[in-house]
């Protein structure tokens, strides 16, 4: 009865193989590794920071400013220098990466989560449901940030995790709205409907077959979005609605000391450095998993 | 066909590369051929065996940086062409050889009016002045028919119909005159109608300006209309090359005879020798749909009111038998599609569909959900519907975790049959879509939809995309499927020698309504109304002898269905003309 | 197009109410009290009441805001706590500095970050491709206030090609715009190669090669306006991350906009301007995006205004 | 009339800078730092100082009596003084504009200076429009009477709430009469851009003869203080406003030419450490003290470059009634730890400082944090806007300690008194108040009183050493901890000329510009 149906095998390529984890191919890929040693000596950092010199990180010392009271550009003494209070300033670099992180990965990666997560919604679900949360994403946007940033951070009281939610609060609006688009132009494709049809549910849909593809935007935004959240908090801490000093964070030892950048460029050169050297590595880490992730890549140096 | 003279252009020896994750493969192996002035050659195979990649070797255009040329000379005339810099090949581009792509939608860039986009070649190539080149591009356009060409000249891509895309198309290329014109698929996109129109087109602007041609096709009416000379190629290599009358008299190689053996034939179907006319009729109907319609309303004004409404489907009534077969067939934007979509589930309507004896707008989600199982969906292009970036295996165990079946293992087994069932390896679940050929792809689309074990699967231009061979065992399979489960096909395509093929009853479509509906031989043999009479017309004829002077030309575009509210289309009524064969009023 | 707009405008004056009402609501919520700021240190309880009574402070919240609504509605944005003129004069003869300055910022993003994008696209994968993509992270993570710094030693103290800060003509623009808009040239320079590179790969584009057309034109004329169009609706965005960096870049050039008064003003809770700055803005940012729409189908004939 | 500098050249133009924007030019509103000497130059008061001093002169008044009880002055106007608007100023304006800063209706931040003047309350209450207290004896004679007697009074008659406006012109403007200023001033306005420049020309018909000397200065807005910096240093300004800034400091002070421009000066303010008496564990005295003692000074002066001087009491040296004597509390750990453990807190506690969020204050505030640390207390820091430190200050249970930089105490007018009321009197102590240490002394209130009731001014010295002692009192209570008295660097350009305490008077911040000239006009 069953007649044996030719075997289709013209264009077989690829003999499957044992595919190399996202992680081998990751480090396989010489810009990606040097992103990741990057992460990861930033986070090591973080994390030893106690350890790894031998200052305190709030220790006004005495012979860390000069007698005139200006701090002292990087020596042996203070790899780094000292900041305007005679604190070692590699010593904070590497206790403000705590906070940086938490504000650059964390806040960043909630704005993200909120936006993408709005976007996606309002994008696949035209409606009542789409329509009201692209107002409020309209709403959120007419907000010129930094004040609401300021409102919400004044109304509560200000600590490192209200900080982050703030910026959270504030900056998910611009991912929601690029996410929204793409998401209605990809609610569009067929493989869509196709899913719609074998019955797929929504959350189905919206998680297992559009967010993958949302992947390259929110990469996009997820790694421009580490120094620009990194620079709000410090916006903030400047406003005195940031993390209290002496808690330190990259963008608020730049914020303190700009005006010093002529005289201790040191003070701004390096958390500058620091800042730019995370978002980059981010970066380089996202765009190889960007192409990694995509099966259509594959095969692409 | 007199004995033609100097050759235009000559390839010899092409060998074309392509870096993949294993290295370099050879896509074009050891391929010569010779193109004479006023020729005309078609290379025809199946997909994926090089026609492309030969077409932009020529054109120097191969993708970047993955394909390149790795060895072969190409002449056009004594000129070297694989020697040329960038600087130089671009004279010849456009001006010497040009090319027709295959996707009228795609190729036309969306943001530049049609006058421009005409216009620039001109000047990048002659020196005309501004005003001269809009003379040329308006007689061009007139050239390939189109109407009011002048106010045409400012309207954008978007505005025309695919007929009239690659018509702009072709007006480009032939603007300047070139020596040789390349066509790559130039009518696969196309409906019938349309596409015998441009293919007309071409045969008389060749005519006229002695143009060399290459036309790729896949498909075999098209080739014995229009070649002077055949090139049948497979696996990167020319299997055979003749004269067209000799190729399709006298096939030399197996893969010649196989190819011309798929090629669905009107009145001599291949695919099914008995008529099953005399069954006995079939008890219960595994889908019913009664006076369905879709609208869709378009909103303007300051409150945005609905002021508009396309009246895609206005009315349309028929039902299916379980192992039965419906083809619904009808020009572009006839409002096919979009019945199958309110089959699936995909857009709203009113009217009733029950399938399996519960009606799909039912009230309960479970219901709903079970009702869903019952209908599947193969849409026409398989790398569309499939999402990308899953692997195909786990795309087609999808609907099974979906419905409940949540073993892992069970999922694994009933896949790896599903594959087996289709004709593909197991090992093949581990792929990516991007990895399989059209056909292949077609395969997990089937699969997928047969995982629930449906009463009634939709074919949506589910074979309109493939290449003769690959359709014809898909249409095998298919069939198969239909013995061995007896689901049901809603059966939708523009090709009428397909739908002779495999329909048991067809159903035409015109302007989102059903003008006529019998069995395949009331139709086909007998068709009433005149719209079916000219979609029957327009099929090529896969045979160089039976080579017609002139297409069965449409009117020029179809009548809009967008209509202002409470301005209803009339509405048809269809009449019994003898044996449940129904006709509707010509209106 | 009437009936669009019409439609839109609707809309965006429902944002600007919700808006209005967030703000006011936020704004009542804030520890600082204005009262005490305006009646100054030397002043007895009663004084405080006294004016607390005079400015309807003491009322209930719902109170406040329809008074504060139905005065907006006359265009009246009261009278400023501390500077005590009226918010409508103070932003009105801020407001232009503040719209050229936008103007000039966005150019300059435009100029810089489109043609950095242009040429890594094109250059995808080079190391010129690489250099531009670290210049653009650079432009992202920069502290305003110290690129401003920066610029105006080197171009206006040190070469003296501009003037040192302050407002007039041309050459006062030139640093200010430059430093607002180096910042969004580097996201503007990440759009646009990713979505030059989408273009790219399309087929009118090999369309246009197959025509023989110059690497210019090809680049230019059929690529450019399909790679712009998720960059026009980038601008509406823009215009509110802009409404946060003028405060800074205003202050370093002395530049008479809104920001500064935006930043006095919440210095000193004075709560009038902040929400006249408020609603000035997010009516710019409201008409920023209206503006993208609308520019769109200009680019993009497909895309029709519905 | 008191002599005019006989080097002084007449004409010429100078540039002023300032950061924020000038709010107001109303003298009975403006209280910035920014409007406050630019009022002075448009308005005149019954009273004023000697340029460059702290020393009281009559200045629209010819002369003045105090009545014996020293509840009664009566001041004897000047003849033939201008408003700018030509008409000739009376006694009738002298009463109508204190009626004006008194009515609720003006909202006056600083009515309260006038609450001595008989039928203050009524009218502060809403009850009546003129001061009952203020009598116009004829054109040229206007009598005050006072509920009290206040020896401050003639120094209230010199701030600028208190100079004379003209009725007319404010009831042409209305509200808007701080953009349209009319008053008997040295120079007039002539032109307000907002947001970008004010200008103010020489009023050619100002009643002491021979001043101002210059005929134009432009006030430029918006300006931050290091490009404005820049900008001097490019001869583009004359004085920035807002003076040197930190970062800058270091690279003028090293530099002898632009050393040689730098005029330094004392100034009427004090830096100090409020302690919430009535908050737990800072109801304790010795507590207070412990801070008091904790605090390294000198360390706090270093990291602002040594632009201030240690302070020991409340009052700054230049104060009439600052106590030499007075040693204060010395910089000794080892004490205060022991004061701490005396006052039941061995291991320290922990607490809140505030802090105003503009530079350096949150650097002080770390440091005062560190020395804090030092004995056991760890302070938190809440660096906010201004406006939120004063909320949390007036507020009983708001903040326990404030460092008070940036917001707190310069000098209304050069007299000991103006240091206590508000800020360490039980009137303050209220909430919405300015007393954030929430101490409240009855018994020094009421030697205050006494002191302020010694009008005679031959009796000066005598008053002074009142106001020491009550000083030295509440520095045993110590509510507060005094760091520094900050000193005023003002840096000008070359041409600038005149005598260098006019850079650094007491009351026209930044300069004087009455009395200031350019060298190089012809
Ligand atoms: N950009 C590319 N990169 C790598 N391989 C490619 C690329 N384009 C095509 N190929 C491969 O080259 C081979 C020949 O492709 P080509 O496009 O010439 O086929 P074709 O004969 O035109 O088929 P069809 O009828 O489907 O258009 C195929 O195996 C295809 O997979
Ligand atoms: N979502 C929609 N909104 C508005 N109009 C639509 C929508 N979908 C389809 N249409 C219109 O409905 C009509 C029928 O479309 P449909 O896709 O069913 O045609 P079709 O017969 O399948 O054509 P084709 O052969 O090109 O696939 C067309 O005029 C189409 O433009
Ligand atoms: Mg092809
Ligand atoms: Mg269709």
């Amino acid at each position: 009865m069953t007649s044996p149906i030719a075997p289709d095998l013209t264009a077989g390529r690829m003999p499957a193989k044992a595919r190399a984890g996202v992680w081998r191919r990751l480090v396989k890929r010489r810009l990606a590794l040097l992103g990741l040693v990057i992460v990861a000596i930033v986070v090591a950092g973080a994390i030893l920071a106690p350890w790894l010199t031998g200052y305190d990180p709030n220790d006004q010392m005495f012979d860390g400013l000069t007698i005139e009271g200006s701090p002292l550009p990087p020596s042996a003494k203070f790899w780094l220098g000292t900041d305007l209070l005679g604190r070692d300033l590699l010593t904070r670099i590497l206790h403000g990466a705590r906070t940086s992180l938490i504000i650059g990965i964390v806040a960043n990666g909630v704005a993200l989560f909120i936006g993408t997560l709005v976007g996606v919604t309002a994008g696949y679900f035209r409606g009542w449901i789409g329509g009201a949360l692209m107002r409020f994403t309209d709403l959120m946007m007419a907000f010129p940030a930094l004040l609401l940033a300021i409102c919400l951070a004044a109304v509560f009281q200000p600590s490192l995790w209200i900080v982050a939610m703030v910026i959270a609060l504030v900056n998910w609006v611009q991912t929601a709205r690029v996410i929204y688009t793409e998401t209605s132009s990809l609610a569009e494709r067929e493989f869509i409907d196709a899913e719609r049809t074998i019955g797929a549910s929504a959350p189905r849909i919206l998680f297992r077959h559009i967010l993958p593809h949302l992947l390259p935007t929110i990469i996009v935004w997820g790694t421009l979005g580490i120094s620009t959240t990194v620079l709000l908090e410090a916006t903030l801490s400047f406003l005195g609605i940031g993390v209290q000093p002496p808690t330190a964070s990259w963008g608020n030892i730049i914020f303190e000391n700009q005006t010093y950048f002529q005289a201790a460029p040191w003070l701004v050169f390096f958390p500058g450095a620091a800042i730019l050297a995370l978002a980059l590595a981010f970066n380089l880490i996202g765009d190889a998993l960007r192409d990694i992730l995509d099966p259509t890549q594959r095969g692409r140096e | 066909m007199t004995s033609t003279p100097e050759p235009i252009l000559t390839i010899a020896n092409l060998r074309v590369s392509v870096r993949g994750e294993e290295g370099a493969r050879e896509v074009v192996s050891d391929l010569s051929l010779t193109l004479k002035r006023g020729q005309t050659l078609c290379i025809a195979g199946e997909s994926g065996s090089g026609k492309s990649m030969t077409a932009l070797a020529i054109m120097q255009l191969l993708p970047q940086p993955a394909a390149r040329i790795s060895a072969g000379k190409i002449h056009l005339g004594a000129t070297e062409l694989t020697a040329l810099d960038d600087r130089r090949m671009r004279r010849i581009r456009g001006d010497r050889i040009a090319m027709i792509f295959q996707e009228p939608m795609t190729s036309l860039n969306p943001v530049l009016s049609i006058g421009r986009q005409l216009t620039e070649s001109i000047e990048a190539h002659t020196s005309l002045s501004r005003d001269e080149a809009r003379q040329r591009a308006i007689e061009a356009l007139k050239a390939v028919r189109i109407s009011e060409a002048e106010s045409r000249l400012r309207q954008f891509p978007h505005e025309l119909s695919g007929g009239m895309r690659q018509r702009v198309m072709i007006a480009m290329a032939l603007a300047l005159e070139p020596d040789v014109l390349i066509a790559d698929e130039p009518t696969t996109a196309l409906d019938v109608t349309v596409q015998g129109e441009v293919l007309e087109l071409l045969r008389d602007l060749q005519q006229k300006h002695g143009t060399s041609v290459i036309l790729i096709t896949h498909d075999m009416g098209v080739v014995a209309e229009m070649a002077d000379r055949v090139i049948i190629m497979r696996h990167g290599r020319m299997v055979e090359e003749g004269k067209t009358s000799d190729i399709f008299a006298r096939p030399q190689a197996h893969y010649t005879r196989e190819l011309l053996a798929a090629v669905p034939r009107i009145g001599s179907g291949a695919g099914r020798q008995e008529s099953r006319d005399a069954e006995p009729p079939r008890p219960a109907k595994v889908a019913e749909v009664t006076d369905l319609h879709v609208r869709f309303d378009l909103r303007g004004g300051v409150f945005g009111r609905v002021t508009r409404r396309v009246h895609a489907v206005e009315g349309v009534s028929f039902s299916i038998a379980p192992n039965e077969t419906l083809a619904l067939v009808g020009e572009s934007g006839c409002g096919k599609s979009t019945t199958a979509k309110a089959l699936a589930g995909l857009v709203p309507y009113s009217g009733d569909i029950v399938v399996g004896g519960r009606n799909l707008s039912g009230p309960g989600r479970d219901e709903r959900k079970a009702v869903r199982r019952d209908v599947q969906m193969i849409f026409q292009d398989p790398y569309a519907s499939l999402d990308p970036r899953m692997r195909v295996g786990d795309l087609v165990a999808e609907p099974l975790l979906i419905h409940g079946i949540t073993s892992k293992e069970e999922r694994r087994e009933r896949v790896a049959a599903l594959f087996d069932r289709v004709g593909l390896s197991s090992d093949q679940m581990e792929l990516y879509p991007h990895e399989f050929s059209g056909g292949q792809r077609q395969r997990v689309c089937i699969a997928r939809a047969l995982a629930l074990r449906p009463k009634l699967i939709i074919a949506d231009e589910s074979v309109s995309a493939l290449d003769v061979s690959v359709q014809a065992r898909v249409l095998d399979l298919l069939k198969e499927l239909q013995r061995e489960f007896g689901v049901a096909y809603l059966f939708i395509s523009h090709d009428m020698a397909v739908v002779e093929n495999v329909s048991d009853r067809v159903a035409v479509m015109y302007l989102g309504q059903i003008v006529e509906m019998g069995t395949r031989d009331q139709v086909f043999s007998n068709p009433r109304h005149p719209y079916t009479r000219r979609l029957i017309e327009a099929v090529p004829v896969p045979d160089p002898a039976r080579r017609r002077s002139r297409f069965a030309r449409l009117d020029q575009e179809i009548p809009s269905a967008t209509r202002r509210i409470g301005e209803a289309p009339l509405k048809l009524a269809l009449s019994d003309v003898g044996n449940g064969h129904l006709v509707a009023a010509e209106g | 197009m009437i009936a669009y707009l019409g439609r839109r405008l609707i809309q965006s004056l429902l944002i600007l109410l919700g808006v209005s009402l967030i703000t006011f609501a936020l704004l009542y919520l804030l520890p600082a009290d204005p009262v005490r700021q305006i009646a100054g240190r030397s002043a007895t309880p009663q004084t405080v009441e006294n004016i607390r009574q005079q400015l309807g402070l003491d009322q209930p919240f719902i109170v406040q805001y329809w008074h504060y609504l139905t005065r907006l509605v006359s265009g009246n944005l009261g009278r400023s706590y501390i500077q005590r003129s009226e918010v409508t004069e103070l932003i009105v003869s801020r407001l232009p500095a503040s719209l050229l300055l936008m103007v000039g910022a966005i150019l300059c993003e435009l100029l810089i970050g489109l043609s950095m994008g242009l040429i890594a696209a094109v250059k995808r994968g080079t190391a010129t491709d690489q250099a531009l993509m670290v210049a653009s992270f650079i432009g992202v993570s920069a502290p305003q206030f110290v690129v401003g710094l920066l610029l105006l030693y080197v171009f206006a103290v040190r070469l003296s090609w501009f003037p040192i800060g302050g407002y007039g003509t041309w050459r006062h623009l030139v640093l200010p715009s430059l430093t607002m808009g180096i910042l969004g040239a580097g996201w503007y320079a990440r759009m646009m190669r990713s979505s030059m590179i989408d273009v790219l790969r399309q087929d009118y584009v090999r369309t246009a090669r197959a025509k023989g057309l110059a690497r210019g034109a090809i680049i230019f004329r059929h690529a450019l306006p399909n790679a712009i169009l998720p960059v026009v609706a980038m601008i509406g965005i823009d215009i509110g991350i802009f409404m946060g960096g003028i405060v800074v870049v205003e202050s370093v050039f002395g530049w008479p906009g809104i920001g500064q008064l935006a930043w006095q003003a919440i210095q000193r809770v004075d709560i009038p301007i902040i929400m006249g700055v408020t609603l000035v803005s997010a009516f710019a940012i409201v008409l920023g995006n209206l503006l993208a729409d609308i520019i769109a189908p200009f680019i993009d004939p497909r895309i029709k205004l519905r | 009339e008191d002599a005019v500098d006989p080097n002084a050249k007449q004409g010429g133009a100078i540039t002023i800078t300032y950061k924020d924007d000038v709010a107001t030019l109303d003298p009975a509103i403006g209280y910035d730092w920014q409007n406050w000497s630019m009022i002075k130059s448009l308005f005149d008061g019954l009273m004023d100082y000697e340029p460059g001093t702290t020393n009281l002169k009559p200045d629209l008044a010819e002369s003045y009596e105090i009545s014996p009880d020293g509840k009664t002055f009566t001041f004897k106007l000047r003849h033939g003084v201008k408003f700018h608007n030509g008409r000739e100023m009376t006694a009738d304006d002298v009463k109508y504009s204190l009626d004006r800063v008194t009515n609720p209706k003006t909202q006056s931040p600083g009515a309260g200076f006038f609450g001595s003047i008989k039928g203050y309350d009524d009218v502060a209450g809403g009850k009546a429009e003129t001061l009952s207290g203020v009598t116009v004896v004829d054109p040229y004679t206007v009598k005050f009477e006072l509920t009290r007697p206040d020896a401050t009074f003639l120094h209230v008659m010199a701030i600028n709430f208190s100079h004379v406006v003209p009725k007319e012109e404010v009831e042409k403007y209305g509200a808007d009469f701080g953009k349209h200023p009319v008053g008997t001033g040295a120079f007039k306005l002539a032109e307000w851009t907002l947001g970008q420049r004010i200008v103010f020309e020489r009023n050619a018909d100002y009643w002491h003869k021979g001043l101002p000397h210059l005929d134009k200065i432009t006030f430029e807005i918006g300006q931050e203080p290091i490009v404005a910096l820049l900008r001097l240093q490019k001869g583009e300004i004359d004085v920035p406003g807002d003076g040197i800034p930190p970062a800058k400091f270091q690279e003028v002070m090293a530099d002898p030419e632009q050393k040689a421009r730098v005029v330094e000066g004392g100034q009427l303010h004090t830096g100090y450490v409020t302690m919430n008496t009535t908050m737990a564990p800072f109801d304790n005295v010795k507590v207070r003290q412990a801070v008091n003692m904790a605090l390294n000074k000198a360390r706090i002066i270093q990291i602002i470059n040594g632009r201030a001087v240690p302070a020991n009491q409340p009052l700054p040296p230049s104060m009439p009634g600052y106590d030499k004597a007075y040693k204060g509390y010395p910089y000794d750990v080892a004490k205060a730890k022991a004061l701490l453990a005396e006052a039941g807190h061995p291991d320290g506690f922990e607490t809140q400082l505030f802090a105003m969020n503009t530079d350096p204050n949150p650097r002080i505030a770390q440091a005062i944090q560190q020395d804090l640390a030092a004995i056991g207390i760890k302070a938190s820091i809440q660096s906010l806007a201004q406006a939120n430190v004063i909320a949390a200050g007036g507020d009983k249970a708001g903040a326990p300690m404030i460092w008070s930089g940036g917001m707190a105490w310069i000098a209304d007018f050069p007299d000991p008194s103006n240091f206590y009321g508000p800020i360490l009197g039980c009137a303050g102590a209220v909430p919405g108040g300015w007393n954030w240490s929430w101490y409240c002394n009855k018994d020094l209130d009421a030697k205050a009183a006494e002191a302020d009731s010694v009008v005679d001014p031959a009796k000066a010295a005598e008053r002074d050493k009142m106001w020491s002692a009550i000083y030295d009192k509440v520095m045993e209570d110590a509510p507060w901890a005094p760091v520094f008295n900050e000193q005023r660097f003002t840096m000008k350009s070359a041409r600038m000329g005149g005598a260098d305490n006019l850079y650094v008077d007491p009351v026209h911040i930044p300069i004087n510009y009455d009395n200031v000239y350019v060298k190089d006009v012809q």
